[in-house]
């Protein structure tokens, strides 16, 4: 099968066993996110206080791989400070913009460099990216920002 | 004379390629089918030979693309059994044809608030959006048949539903998600009791099934070039000429008018008067082969081929383990388009994987979310076939299933 | 680098045939381009080779034919200076962007009595009668700039013609029948200072000569894929993104939501809210390998060319007896197309007898009553060029015009 | 030149002389025709008394075919009586709409039969039937009915 690296076993493990799934109280900041072209959804919510996200919850639908990029999301970011949280959003999302030519670093991504076969197949990037996109948005409104860059191929 | 399938697979190029170093297994053909030689030949020799500006000119060339154009329009009446060319108009696909009567005849009814427009659950986004424009544009209500669980329309509420309030019914032939051929026969005699006029997308219908519009009785039908063996670009609409006749113009410019001045503009009769600005020329002189193509076939022997090819295909997943098939399980009623649910994977993985093996299915809502909403799933996998479609691809799949097992299992 | 027109022209089949036993001389550019061999190779091979549906699968045909088609509307952006391909709406034709315009943008601004639009006499039917319609849904004004003698816009009264009231200015960037390339930066400021939203119909001009819209500062263009050596059944509307943000849809269906539910619809972003259903994906892929022709041989270069045929058919045409050119009668400020009355005998005769010697010219009113009408003919006949035209061919004109003198003499 | 027949000498000095050419008084029936395509006018105006034109007058703008093929309805149907004028009128369309396989008859048509030629012009057999469907009209309108039918393919 030329799946090159997609189905990663991190991968697999994160959907069969997410971390952190389940929407929680308190928060100060919720987004809900549809890919259009497939139906996936996904809510996040985050509580940040004193600049850094002590919660991060979230609940979806969706395939494997945005399910398992939501529990490593959740894993990377809770308890991290904005600025942090702000680096780590900024590496995940040019790994995935990277078509595959990105060398990702594991200090940084952790079990997220698993994703570096996904940003091969254009039509999973926005499967990757669904839960990080809530959760930037979830975090705007919790008056956080966590901007970077999604060039316009990837919403498209 | 038995269907030779092979034979018809040797028309199409695209077959013969390979996916990720296995062969194709092209089972998306709802979504859009694949081109046989014949057709990107004739496309071809008219661009190389033939090509000019339809209707505007007195010249040679501008002559021959006329007929070619004109001709391939009396194809598709002849194909569809209407009743004079006239009622054939030329769109870009299906939803603009629909798009189309709901600004028209919208406009011609004078639509307000109090009358209501009738579809169903099980409509592509195609025939559902249009429909909620218009009554957000004129006060109108729009109203909806349900779906049973086996996937066929619930008329259980027909009389209520369609009443003398009703302006306007527009209902998919064949669902493309569960393959349901609904019998509309009792609906449409319903309907135009009650002085409603009917619209058909027949955007699934008229590629597999001999579609004979003067039998269906319907007043406009919408189908799409791309799903039959036609190039992307052209869609039809078909409608009684004197329904289109009574309608104002929807898209304006050239060639629509009979004659402008700076202070106002009167149109031309149909078809011409729903077709401003060039259209689409060499596709339809591609539909035109493509209709050509079905004919020499015979669209009862395609429609006999993929009966038993769904056969095949019901049975053959109904033993999967782990599978579970939405829409009619048998195929009466129903066409060659199946779609299912693995338990416990995601339709995207399904495909996803199905894809690693050469094989092309559609995974997805399937531009019909009320469909997916209503069987409790926020997509599917689906496959769907055509007159290319063979047993051992049927095969592949199911291998290709047990596959996707092993990954997620 | 001189620009060679032989190798040009070996680059287009059609060129090489005969019609009526001369050799074609096309002399139609104007009304639809002749495509080269490049163009329609690029659609055969993704016929053949690539075919799917777009946005819409995960699968490899689906994710080839989706950057085929993406990649085609990055080059279109790259082609006119577009801010980003999100600009980029494919539609069916000029007409069709045209039209989206006057719905979408016509309900955003909510026109009511009162508001006015200003378009010009010199327009093609596709930038009148939309806006006629326009005015006719929401009671606004329709007012226009008239023709000066020699065939440009008359800007005397430009001041009290886009006033406070103006909402839309739209008008063409070059006439397809005088040829006049209207310097719109005046225009554009005034409307601008006015509050009023500008397009410009490329149609015409696009084609033909190096466009900016940074440069040109319109908010909308339209243009149409075959009079640039694209197929047919493709166009273009650019517009400033954050206009196109604010916009509804207009057509609706597949493709351009965000979400349906049978009680309502929520919408996609831009460019995919105004590309409902299937779009002409093949026919994207002609027209991106249209703009990569041109960009090879660069479009400062194909300007050069039409501007030098230009000047020598100004010459020979001038010094025909009883020809009457229409329009700018130097090369500055307009491009290769040429309309004239030949004294004493009516463009139907005069384009049939060039016909007979193989010369393809347009006779009628070309879509543009209106400008007939400004120059008090009913029509007139058009001579229009593209980088494969030779000053043989202005010759083989010439001649044909003797001899229809000769007929009608 | 390949005009096969199209510029008939008896079509160019019709067009160059027309016979009863002006809009004259009195008249019954009146009708206005365009050519959309091409632009081409023709007002023909009707004075029927007691079953035949007395008087058939017309003006317009157009080409040679269509401005003589006026010249030759008139010359034809004028002071004819109704039965007499639809039988021409038919066999004049039947000619135009025969692709060029119908053989005039010369004793019906007269001078008519120098269209046979633009029949093998579809473009052209529009130019030579506007004056014969607004002289139609205008006889319908003075009460006269001289129906031929002209089939879809002309009209578009
Ligand atoms: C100036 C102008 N505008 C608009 C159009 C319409 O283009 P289309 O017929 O491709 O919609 C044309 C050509 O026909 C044109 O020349
Ligand atoms: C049932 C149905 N209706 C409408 C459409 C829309 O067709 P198109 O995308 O060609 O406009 C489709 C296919 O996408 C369809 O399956």
């Amino acid at each position: 099968m030329m799946l090159d690296g997609l189905y990663q076993e991190i991968i697999l493990d994160h959907y069969k066993h997410p971390h952190g799934r389940g929407l929680r109280d308190p928060f100060n900041g919720e987004a809900h996110h549809v890919n259009p072209t497939c139906g996936d959804e996904i809510t996040v919510r985050v509580s940040a206080s004193d600049g850094s996200f002590s919660d991060i919850s979230y609940d979806g639908l969706g395939c494997s791989i945005s399910q398992a990029s939501a529990s490593v999301l959740h894993e990377l970011l809770q308890g991290r400070t904005a600025s942090d949280a702000a680096s780590v959003h900024e590496a995940f999302v040019e790994l995935m913009q990277g078509r595959g030519q990105v060398e990702p670093d594991e200090d940084v991504l952790g079990d997220g460099i698993a994703f570096a076969g996904v940003a091969k197949f254009p039509a999973r990037v926005k499967c990757a990216l669904l839960p990080w996109m809530a959760f930037k948005d979830a975090a705007a409104r919790a008056g956080v920002d966590v901007s970077s860059e999604v060039s316009s191929e990837v919403k498209a | 004379m038995t269907f030779d399938v092979a034979r018809v697979r040797a028309d199409f190029p695209i077959l013969s390629r390979e996916v990720n170093g296995h062969p194709l297994v092209y089972l998306d053909s709802a979504n859009t089918s694949q081109k046989p030689v014949q057709v990107l030949d004739a496309m071809r020799v008219h661009n190389e030979r033939h090509n000019g500006n339809v209707s505007r000119s007195v010249h040679t060339l501008g002559t021959e693309a006329t007929s070619a154009y004109e001709d391939a329009r009396g194809k598709i009446a002849a194909f569809i059994g209407a009743a004079t060319p006239d009622e054939i108009v030329f769109t870009k696909n299906s939803t603009e044809a629909i798009n189309l009567v709901a600004h028209s005849l919208g406009q011609h009814l004078a639509l307000k608030p109090g009358d209501e427009i009738v579809i169903s659950e099980m409509e592509h986004h195609s025939n559902i959006v249009p429909w909620q424009l218009l009554c957000e544009r004129t006060g109108a209500t729009l109203r909806w048949f349900g779906t049973t669980e086996d996937g066929r329309l619930d008329l259980a509420p027909l009389d209520s539903l369609i009443n003398e309030r009703t302006k306007i019914v527009s209902l998919v032939h064949m669902s493309n998600v569960l393959g349901t051929i609904n019998d509309v026969s009792g609906i449409i005699a319903r309907a135009h009791d009650a002085g409603a006029l009917v619209m058909l997308d027949c955007s699934q219908s008229v590629p597999h099934l001999p579609v004979d519009v003067q039998a269906l009785g319907a007043d406009f039908i919408a189908f799409t070039g791309h799903k039959m063996l036609g190039p992307t670009g052209i869609g039809v609409l078909w409608g009684r000429y004197a329904l289109l006749a009574e309608m104002p113009p929807f898209l304006a410019g050239g060639s629509m008018i009979e004659t402008v001045t700076m202070g106002g503009t009167t149109y031309a009769a149909p078809p011409a008067r729903f077709e401003a600005g060039t259209p689409p020329i060499a596709e339809a002189v591609g539909l035109g082969a493509a209709v050509d193509y079905l004919n020499a076939l015979g669209m009862e022997a395609v429609h006999q081929h993929e009966q038993d090819i769904t056969a095949y295909a019901l049975k053959a997943l109904t033993d999967v383990p782990g599978v579970r098939l939405f829409g009619p399980s048998t195929p009466e009623g129903r066409g060659g388009t199946l779609s299912f649910a693995v338990d416990g994977v995601h339709p995207h993985d399904v495909g996803q994987i199905l894809d690693a093996l050469g094989v092309e299915v559609r995974v997805g809502h399937h531009c019909a979310k009320p469909t997916c909403a209503r069987f409790g799933v926020p997509a599917m996998t689906r496959a769907s076939f055509y007159l290319y479609t063979t047993t051992d691809e049927i095969d592949a799949l199911v291998q290709g299933l047990d596959e996707v097992k092993k990954v997620f299992g």
